[in-house]
């Protein structure tokens, strides 16, 4: 859709929905949120930038395929799922790091769990939506 | 108001059976979503519902109030929806393929594997 | 007081608007009018969320308004880019 | 240089307010996660003269709430009232704007407005063609947005 | 090419892993892992009993074989879609079902599964693979929502997902109406992936179009899947009632019944093994609907059997279509004349598939009859020996099409790349695992007491689930 | 022993890789096995007259099977039969494929055929037994299909296989019952309880089962038809298998349990029976046969009939006479054949009326051919006269119609006498055509075994000691019969068994002289055919085949709708069965008291929204009707405390939005493709399991639980793992690999569609 | 004073909401019908939202609510213009007693491309 006013907007709304998909996937151990929720936020606010700029342009400014962030992710997630074995714990033990940090909280395995989801959920979202359009 | 919510699953089941009862591959589709949204609503009555109280620990106490809604069944229902949305998009790319290869989205169409040969 | 206000007079309220768009949502006649009045009901479920929220103060919902907010948009967005697309089909 | 790093502010602004902490440590993890989200997009924005232009764009905000009212007031009337008065029509509007960002603001401010509507740009960025209720005079009508909201508008963001 | 051996060496891994564990379940007994090192049932618990070992074995070794398989067999451009790393989340899928002590845990394996094989059965397809995958694609989703159906009538009765917590919550149920329905949704739901009659459609509908390295995965474990579940879930939760018993026995006919027949009337080879595949199901089921130890031994072991041999078919099955440009049985032949150490080699997966005895396939027949015996089923014990009887007159008249009779000079699809025309090392790479397999049964079957010895500690395990119990809750299981 | 049956099935295998070797002039070494067998059984004799040498292996032990072995009189005898036979069969064959490219697949087939049938003879076990049945059918198979290019060989090698096939399974239920009733898979301890057998309950299917395998087996009517075709196969495999031991495992099977059956009505009336109608039914046969094989085919299947007649008797007398008949007919039916085969091979024609003089260019043929004939004529002073005078003296003596069945008998040995002249005589009298001036018996390889056979049936004729307290005496002993005045002899005195066997020569002879064989009458013949048992069997087959197809095209019709339809009601069943009756759901309706107008509005709108879902007529709006579903179950999310739910499923569903319209715009028509009638039955169909669903929901609310799981995870959210969202928390933690799971699946199903949308394969690379 | 500023806001939105309603269900075209909505609804959840922030009193609460009113009066707008020019390109025909059309046959058949031309 090639509309100016769609695309004008749209660049003021990707990096809004970008920090609040952060801010979400971040709060999640506190309160309402977490990775899914948040890279599906994430993944939205690419969706609706390819929507009013085209696919190239939205693919040209992520630089990679939204298709490596699953490897990253899932990686992510198994690394801090293996993690607890490196000191003899079961798999998934949570580790967590005594001290608080604002907004996030305690750091812990589960974060980078966390993340770990994020950054999988917007791959996959995106590697869907993307490869449909580009076959529309 | 389970009462209610038990219709709405039935009801929710009976229009998912009956969309996948068609002929048409979009149909179909549809009603899957449909089910899935039934399996979810089924998860959540089974699980207990409680108005108003959400299981998040508020500020300051370290467990939760006496009432509040029953985390686990959210929990499930979380991963099922998630699931069932990777389903789906298969699904529907499924329905994309399909209709570019058979050139139809008429199922009673698509039944040449299972001829006797 | 709050309370019985809201939900006796607001949430009423709110609730009939739902359904009056709902009716718009049924009747259509067209695509868009379809599309407009699924959006103007994420609006509106904003607003109840909203109520709802102060009824049995949990701030938490307002977060899902938020949500509701910033990706309701996005479905305009891509009936807009269907009927654009599609014309002489459907 | 100073555009992003104004939209870099403006975004660590919004995480502050977003997580409701303003701790140091909030603030400048706010600043670095901004920071990488611009570089990751790599934003080419046009919001200049952030600061000078503040007042005006309160005095701005009132007007455009006033005319807010107004119009919806307006339309709650012809909303409730069986009999309709309406003249309604789609107006192809000059534009004095210029630059994406004019355009686009000047376009969904008419939009907020009650009784009309923007529903496209030309793609030479020169008409803007507007759905309004009520057309009783058409160059009164193309007057009254060019004396209100575009000049407003503009000597805000000029 | 990296790819293909990265994958030979995961499955090797893999392989060596399950051995590890089959081992040291085998020696220690049944062995529990709590992921998060929450204490069940409140985490998720993965057990490994005898029968879980022995599959994840299982599936350890078909994975090395059938990566062997595809590594020789499968196009480049399939592989750079992601053919090989999705294999393995397949391989990894089954092993995590049959780990799961967690009846939620289990469906999310399930859909790993479901998923994965989707996919493999997809990628690349042209028309039939299309029209199979919709049919495979909805009833099994359909399966699925059955399910997680029955998942959440059964949490809203006992509040708990653990299934060793489970078999106590439901032993402590009076009224047993709601368990009983519970249990028959979970059947229908397990019915559905177990391919059995009158659930089993998606099955011949869609096994014959993937390529045959997917279909020898399929062929060989996915419906045991479903039975394994079924397996599991009625001798630890659900305790079956007369009813339901009636109900599993009068299905394992039918299925035995319909796999034969429809087995017969086939022309393509690989529907021909797939409706052998709903045949040989309805063994199994039947094992489990009698409720006699002996029986149990019996499913077991042809479980084991059919995991190997299946799985071993479907690969001679892709050999023969690249050997002939087809998989029509009426335009194969020569076989016996052209290839006559393939067609010894081939004998061995296709008679054990019989059950000429003393192959693999006859030993668990002979628990099931004599547990039919013992348990007074004699009709059913009729279906049982009809089945063989009529597995015996299929493949024979396979082995007459295809390895007897001379073949018509017909015209090969265009561009066919015929066996002939493969490099050295692709032929290796897919004579290898039928070799390597087909040893393997032949190991089955002269080694039968051991692989009974296993069955039937399998079944005592399963028909005393009180160490289970133990071993997963700890103290708290009284 | 092991090694004495394994030694087949090692020879088979060695002749995988060394095949080619031995394929050429050397393949007459093979017939060293089976002569070393021989001969290992000939030194077993003596320890065997003292008593059974038994000898157990263990293999599987947990279900009572092994590898035991009984060397009693009856197993010496067929193991003699199989081995001795077996040699002159090794020697023949070596010369007469010769040249065959298939030649070492053919002896390996003979070497596991053999190696089967001396297991089979040598069990102890019942399931070791029917192992080694089981794999004598299966060599039989692949020997019958040898000429493989020939779609009547393989049509006779499957009829083989599945009438053989059908009969091991009998067997094996019949083993299973046996041991049902013994608890034991072991033969002697199942002849030493007898009586128990008898009483028990299963008795008489334990006979039907025995019967069905041993009918099979040994070719009794009506399952005879697959032997006549079983002559599709090489002559020396009509030969070996299917005159001299295959067929006889049948009878051996009968012999072996015939101690723990004799004495009951059905065993003997049956036996008696059906041996009587096959050996008049088959023997009536060869006098329309023309062609040599087909003659020698249908008198075996007589033979076989009058072995059964003999055991159904059961006396002493019957069982003596059936031992020795047994031997007689191995000899005489193998020379038989063999030199069948040598004719054929010579002449190119097995039609025996295109057959003449040939004892002019092929003298020791004929000669054997002519002992072969005296034999089985049971003209003194051959070893066919002691048998025919047994058996006689058998029917004479017998309790069970003594008139009937020496009536049969008699009109039977006067066919079979000839069809044995007809085959052994005939080909060679007479003057010899011109066409077979250059014949030749060809080489000794040939005619040497078949002489030796031939001479055996003069041999043990005249000197019947050779046997008699060797062979038969400890037999008799393994049948039971201890102490029997065994007295073998050629010369009786006059009796009326000698009348008896005077009058079958004469009428036979007559017969012989009377009745020249035509092509024409065999074709006659076959005009039968239809009204056969082959006819019936194949009818059946077919009309098998017919069903399949019907039931499976019912069944596996195409249409997903009609699958799911079928799943669905058996789902419904079965819920339905079990709510039938005893469950009753406490509904308390003052609940619905509590219910708030906004929580009713937004279901009332759900509900709308679901069914105009269902029923509008375009796509677009079902999607985004199917939109507002997701949308106002988010809001009950909200309602009822999820917000992390109704977050995700708004997030969600407005993706799937999004997807579908991606999708949608290049689709057809969305057309109301049913008719009304299939849309009512769907809607009930629908409702049915939607209100089956509601009243489980009701069932299971109807007594509310608490989930101690889901309390600790509230109880423990923060302390335990640091968190306050407990939701989250159970998703990265307390149920953190659920999420690691589901997260796979996401990937896989990325993937997946990124595969399925770009993949396109060029047609080479098509191939599966 | 809290209580009075909630409960006036909360009054006023709710109304302007239900008149976005009636208005939906009134207007006679799609294009009056996205003017009404827009506006209304916007004005009113603004104001429903305002008297949630007044009522929590937070910091966090209030700032959020800032975001969601922003983000609705960034996104209706721009909604609006999206789903009235698709509706105009795909034919949905104005009211009959419109007086004026001067977009029509501005949009280009092939690319959608609009012209700025003024006949
Ligand atoms: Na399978
Ligand atoms: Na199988």
């Amino acid at each position: 859709m090639k509309t100016l006013i769609l695309r004008t907007a749209s660049n003021y709304l990707l990096p809004l929905l970008l920090l609040f998909s952060v801010f979400i996937l971040l709060r999640g151990h506190y309160l309402p949120g977490g990775g899914f929720i948040g890279g599906l936020i994430a993944s939205i606010a690419f969706v609706l930038h390819a929507f009013a700029n085209g696919l190239e342009n939205t693919k040209s400014l992520l630089r990679t395929h939204p298709g490596f962030l699953m490897p990253v992710g899932l990686t992510l997630a198994v690394i801090s799922g293996l993690a607890p074995g490196i000191f003899g714990l079961p798999f998934m033990t949570g580790l967590w790091y005594d001290e608080a940090i604002p907004v996030i909280g305690m750091i812990g395995s589960a974060l980078f769990f966390d993340i770990g989801v994020y950054l999988v959920v917007i791959g996959v979202t995106l590697t869907i939506i993307f490869t449909i359009s580009e076959s529309a | 108001m389970e009462i209610l919510l038990a219709l709405m699953t039935g009801v929710l089941y009976a229009a998912g059976i009956y969309m996948i009862l068609r002929r048409s591959l979009v149909k179909l589709i549809l009603g899957l979503i449909l089910l899935g949204n039934g399996v979810n609503l089924l998860i959540f009555l089974l699980g207990g519902i409680t108005k108003g109280k959400p299981p998040v620990i508020p500020d300051g106490p370290a467990v939760l109030g006496e009432v509040f809604a029953a985390p686990l069944p959210q929990a499930l229902i979380l991963t099922a929806i998630v699931i069932s949305f990777g389903l789906q998009s298969f699904a529907i790319v499924l329905i994309k393929r399909a209709y570019k290869v058979v050139k139809t989205d008429d199922l009673d169409e698509m039944n040449t594997t299972d001829e006797n040969a | 007081m709050i309370y019985t206000y809201l939900y006796y007079v607001i949430l009423p309220i709110l609730t009939l608007s739902v359904i009056l768009i709902f009716y718009r949502f049924l009747k259509g006649p067209s695509i868009s009018d379809r599309v407009i009045a699924l959006d103007l009901l994420i609006t509106t479920g904003i607003g109840i969320i909203a109520v709802y929220s102060i009824i049995v103060n949990q701030s938490t919902f307002l977060d899902i308004a938020m949500i509701l907010a910033l990706i309701a948009f996005l479905s305009t967005v891509a009936f807009s880019y269907y009927l654009e697309k599609k014309r002489n089909n459907e | 240089m100073r555009t992003p790093f104004l939209m870099n502010l403006l975004l660590t602004f919004v995480w502050l307010a977003l997580s409701g902490n303003f701790s140091l440590a909030n603030t400048l993890f706010g600043f670095l996660m901004s920071f990488a989200i611009m570089w990751i997009i790599s934003l080419n924005s046009e919001n200049r003269k952030y600061f000078r232009i503040a007042p005006k764009t309160i005095g701005f905000v009132f007007f455009f709430l006033a005319e807010l009212t107004k119009a919806n007031i307006q339309v709650a009337i012809e909303v409730m009232t069986p009999k309709s008065t309406m003249k309604p029509g789609i107006v192809r509007y000059p534009l004095e704007a210029k630059s994406d960002f004019e355009i686009t603001l000047l376009a969904n401010l008419i939009s907020l407005t009650p009784g009309t509507c923007s529903l496209d740009v030309s793609t030479d960025r020169k008409v803007l063609y507007i759905h309004a209720m009520y057309i009783g005079d058409k160059e009164k009508f193309i007057r009254d947005i060019q004396n209100g909201f575009e000049r407003r508008l503009l000597a805000i963001l000029r | 090419m990296a790819q293909r051996i990265l994958s030979i060496i995961g499955s090797s891994i893999a392989l060596i892993f399950s051995i590890v564990l089959f081992s040291l379940v085998w020696q220690n007994g049944t062995m529990v892992i709590q992921a998060g090192n929450w204490e069940a049932p409140y985490g998720i618990t993965m057990v490994s009993d005898t029968l879980s070992a022995t599959l994840v074995l299982l599936t350890g070794i078909l994975g090395l074989a059938i990566s062997v398989f595809a590594a020789g067999s499968i196009v480049n451009a399939r592989a750079r879609f992601g053919f090989f790393p999705i294999l393995h989340f397949l391989f990894m899928g089954l092993c995590g079902s049959f780990l799961a002590g967690d009846i939620f845990n289990l469906y999310v394996w399930f859909e790993i599964i479901i998923i994965s094989s989707f996919v493999l059965l997809t990628i690349g397809g042209e028309k039939a693979q299309i029209e199979g995958a919709v049919k495979y694609f909805t009833l099994n989703i359909l399966a699925s929502v059955i399910f997680l159906t029955a998942i959440a009538v059964l949490y809203g009765i006992t509040g708990t997902l653990n299934m060793a917590d489970l078999s106590l919550k439901i032993a402590a149920i009076e009224d047993k109406t709601l368990v009983n329905i519970c249990a028959m949704i979970f059947f229908v739901g397990f019915g559905i992936k177990s391919a059995v009659f009158p659930l089993y459609f998606w099955l011949p509908a869609s096994y014959h179009t993937p390529p045959h390295a997917v279909a020898a995965i399929f062929g060989g474990l996915l419906t045991k899947v479903g039975v394994y579940a079924m397996i599991r879930v009625f001798t630890l939760i659900f305790t079956l009632d007369p009813f339901l018993e009636n109900v599993l026995m009068g299905v394992a006919m039918l299925t035995l019944f319909s796999g034969a027949v429809g087995a017969l009337v086939q022309r393509n080879l690989q529907k021909i093994f797939s409706y052998l595949i709903i045949c040989h199901i309805g063994f199994m089921v039947a094992g489990l609907g009698m409720g006699s130890t002996l029986a149990l031994t019996g499913a077991i072991f042809y479980m084991i059997h059919d995991i190997v041999v299946k799985a071993n078919l479907f690969m001679v099955g892709g050999l023969l279509y690249r050997i002939n440009g087809t998989s029509n049985i009426k335009r194969m032949g020569e076989m016996y004349a052209r290839y006559p150490l393939l067609s010894l080699l081939m004998t061995v997966p296709l008679f054990s598939l019989v059950g000429i005895p003393p192959l693999s396939g006859f030993w668990p027949k002979l628990s099931l009859i004599m547990g039919g015996l013992e348990t007074g089923n004699y009709v059913l014990i009729g279906f049982i020996l009809f089945g063989s009887f009529m597995t015996l007159l299929i493949i024979a008249k396979v082995w007459a099409e295809v390895f007897w009779k001379k073949k018509e000079v017909t015209n090969p699809p265009a561009n066919f790349r015929f066996f002939e025309a493969h490099t050295q090392r692709e032929k290796i790479l897919i004579l290898i695992p039928i070799i390597f397999l087909s040893i393997l049964s032949l190991g089955i079957g002269f080694g039968a007491g051991p692989i009974q010895a296993l069955s039937e500690r399998i079944s005592g395990e399963l028909s005393d689930v009180s160490t289970y119990i133990t071993i997963v809750l700890g103290e708290k299981s009284n | 022993m092991l090694l004495a049956v394994l030694s087949g099935f090692i020879f088979a295998l060695l002749l995988v890789p060394f095949g080619k070797v031995l394929k050429g002039k050397w393949s007459i070494l093979l017939s060293i096995l089976p002569l070393a067998l021989f001969i290992f059984f000939l030194q077993k004799i003596p320890q065997v007259i003292d008593g059974a040498i038994l000898e157990r292996n263990q293999w599987v032990p947990q279900l009572g099977i092994n590898l035991d072995f009984n060397l009693d009189g009856l197993s010496l005898i067929f193991a003699l039969m199989i081995t001795g036979v077996g040699t002159m069969v090794f020697i023949y064959t070596s010369y007469y494929l010769k040249g065959h490219v298939y030649l070492d697949r053919f002896f390996g087939f003979l070497c596991l055929f053999m190696g089967a049938m001396l297991g089979l003879v040598l069990s102890e076990n019942l399931i070791t037994l029917f192992l080694f049945w089981e794999l004598t059918s299966i060599s039989s198979f692949f020997l019958i299909g040898f000429n493989n290019e020939d779609p009547a060989s393989r049509k006779s090698a499957l009829i083989a296989l599945s009438v053989t096939g059908l009969g091991g399974l009998c067997l094996l239920a019949a083993g299973l019952v046996i041991h049902g009733i013994t608890d034991s898979f072991s033969i002697v301890d199942m002849l030493q309880s007898s009586t128990m057998m008898q009483d028990h309950s299963f008795f008489m299917a334990v006979v039907c089962l025995i019967f069905g395998a041993a009918f099979t087996k040994s070719a009794q009517f009506p399952f005879h038809f697959w032997l006549p075709g079983a002559m599709k196969a090489p002559t020396p495999v009509s030969t070996y298998l299917h005159s001299a031991t295959m067929v006889k495992a049948g009878i051996y099977l009968l012999f072996r349990l015939s101690p723990a059956f004799s004495g009951s009505e059905l065993w003997h009336y049956s036996l008696w029976c059906v041996g009587g109608a096959t050996m008049v039914y088959a023997a009536f046969q060869t006098l329309f046969r023309d062609d040599l094989k087909s003659i020698l085919a249908y008198s075996t299947v007589s033979a076989l009939g009058i072995l059964v007649f003999l055991i159904g008797l059961g006396t002493e007398e019957a069982m003596l006479a059936g031992l020795v008949f047994l031997l007689v007919h191995a000899l005489y039916k193998a020379t038989l054949f063999l030199m069948t085969g040598i004719i054929d091979h010579a002449a190119h024609t097995r039609n025996v009326s295109e057959l003449s003089g040939l004892r002019k260019v092929m003298l020791p043929v004929a000669v054997a051919g002519f002992l072969a004939a005296l034999s089985n004529a049971g003209i003194p002073p051959s070893f066919g006269f002691i048998g025919k005078d047994l058996i006689y003296e058998a029917s004479l003596h017998t309790g069970v119609f003594p008139l009937i069945s020496t009536v049969a008998l008699v009109s039977t040995n006067v066919m079979l006498l000839f069809a044995g002249f007809l085959a052994g005589v005939r080909p060679f009298i007479g003057p010899l055509p011109t066409k077979y001036k250059d014949l030749q018996a060809g080489s000794p390889r040939l005619w040497v075994p078949t002489l030796i056979l031939a001479t055996l049936c003069l041999v043990i004729g005249l000197a019947p000691g050779l046997i008699s307290n060797s062979l038969i005496a400890p037999a008799l002993v393994a049948l039971g019969i201890q102490d029997y005045a065994l007295d073998l002899k050629l010369w009786h005195g006059f009796n009326t068994v000698l009348a008896l066997s005077a009058t079958t020569i004469g009428l036979g002879l007559g017969l012989f002289f009377l009745l020249k064989p035509s092509l024409n009458r065999e074709e006659q013949m076959l005009k039968w055919e239809k009204y056969s048992p082959l006819a019936f069997f194949e009818g059946m087959g077919s009309l098998t085949f017919r069903f399949s197809t019907l039931w499976t095209g019912m069944v596996q019709n195409g249409y997903l709708r009609n699958y799911i339809l079928v799943i669905l009601l058996f789902l419904m069943a079965l819920i339905g069965y079990g709510m039938w009756g005893n469950f009753h759901p406490k509904i308390d309706f003052t609940q619905l008291l509590d219910l708030t107008f906004y929580e009713t509005g937004i279901m009332a709108i759900m509900l709308g929204a679901i069914v105009f879902t269902v029923f509008t007529g375009s796509r677009l709006t079902a999607v985004a009707a199917m939109g507002v579903v997701g949308y106002s179950l988010c809001l009950l999310f909200v309602f009822y405390s999820a917000p992390d739910l109704a977050m995700t499923q708004f997030a969600i569903d407005t993706l799937t939005v999004i997807l579908f319209v991606l999708v949608l715009y290049r689709l057809p028509k969305y057309l109301p493709f049913s008719d009304s009638r299939v849309r009512v039955r769907d809607g009930i169909v629908a409702l049915g399991f939607g209100g089956m669903i509601t009243l489980l929901a009701l069932g299971v609310l109807s007594d509310p639980m608490v989930s101690e799981v889901s309390e600790y995870y509230s109880a423990n959210a923060y302390k335990l793992a640091k968190g306050k969202n407990v939701v989250n928390v159970i998703l990265v933690d307390f149920r953190g690999m659920d999420t690691l799971v589901e997260i796979t699946v996401l990937v896989i199903a990325a993937l997946g569609v990124f595969g399925l949308m770009k993949l396109r394969l060029k047609s080479r690379e098509r191939i599966r | 004073m809290n209580e009075i500023i909630i409960l006036l806001l909360m009054s006023l939105g709710s109304v302007f909401v239900l008149l976005a309603a009636i208005g939906l269900v009134r207007m006679p075209d799609l294009y009056l019908r996205i003017s009404v909505t827009t506006k209304a609804a916007t004005l009113g959840i603004g104001l429903i939202l305002a008297s949630a922030a007044v009522y929590f009193q937070e910091t966090s609460v209030s700032t959020r609510i800032l975001a969601i009113i922003f983000f609705i009066l960034l996104t209706a707008p721009v909604g609006a213009h999206l789903l009235g020019r698709a509706s105009y390109i795909t034919g949905v025909p104005l009211w009959k007693k419109s007086v004026l059309d001067e977009l029509k046959g501005k949009y280009k058949k092939t690319d959608h491309s609009l012209s700025s031309n003024e006949k």
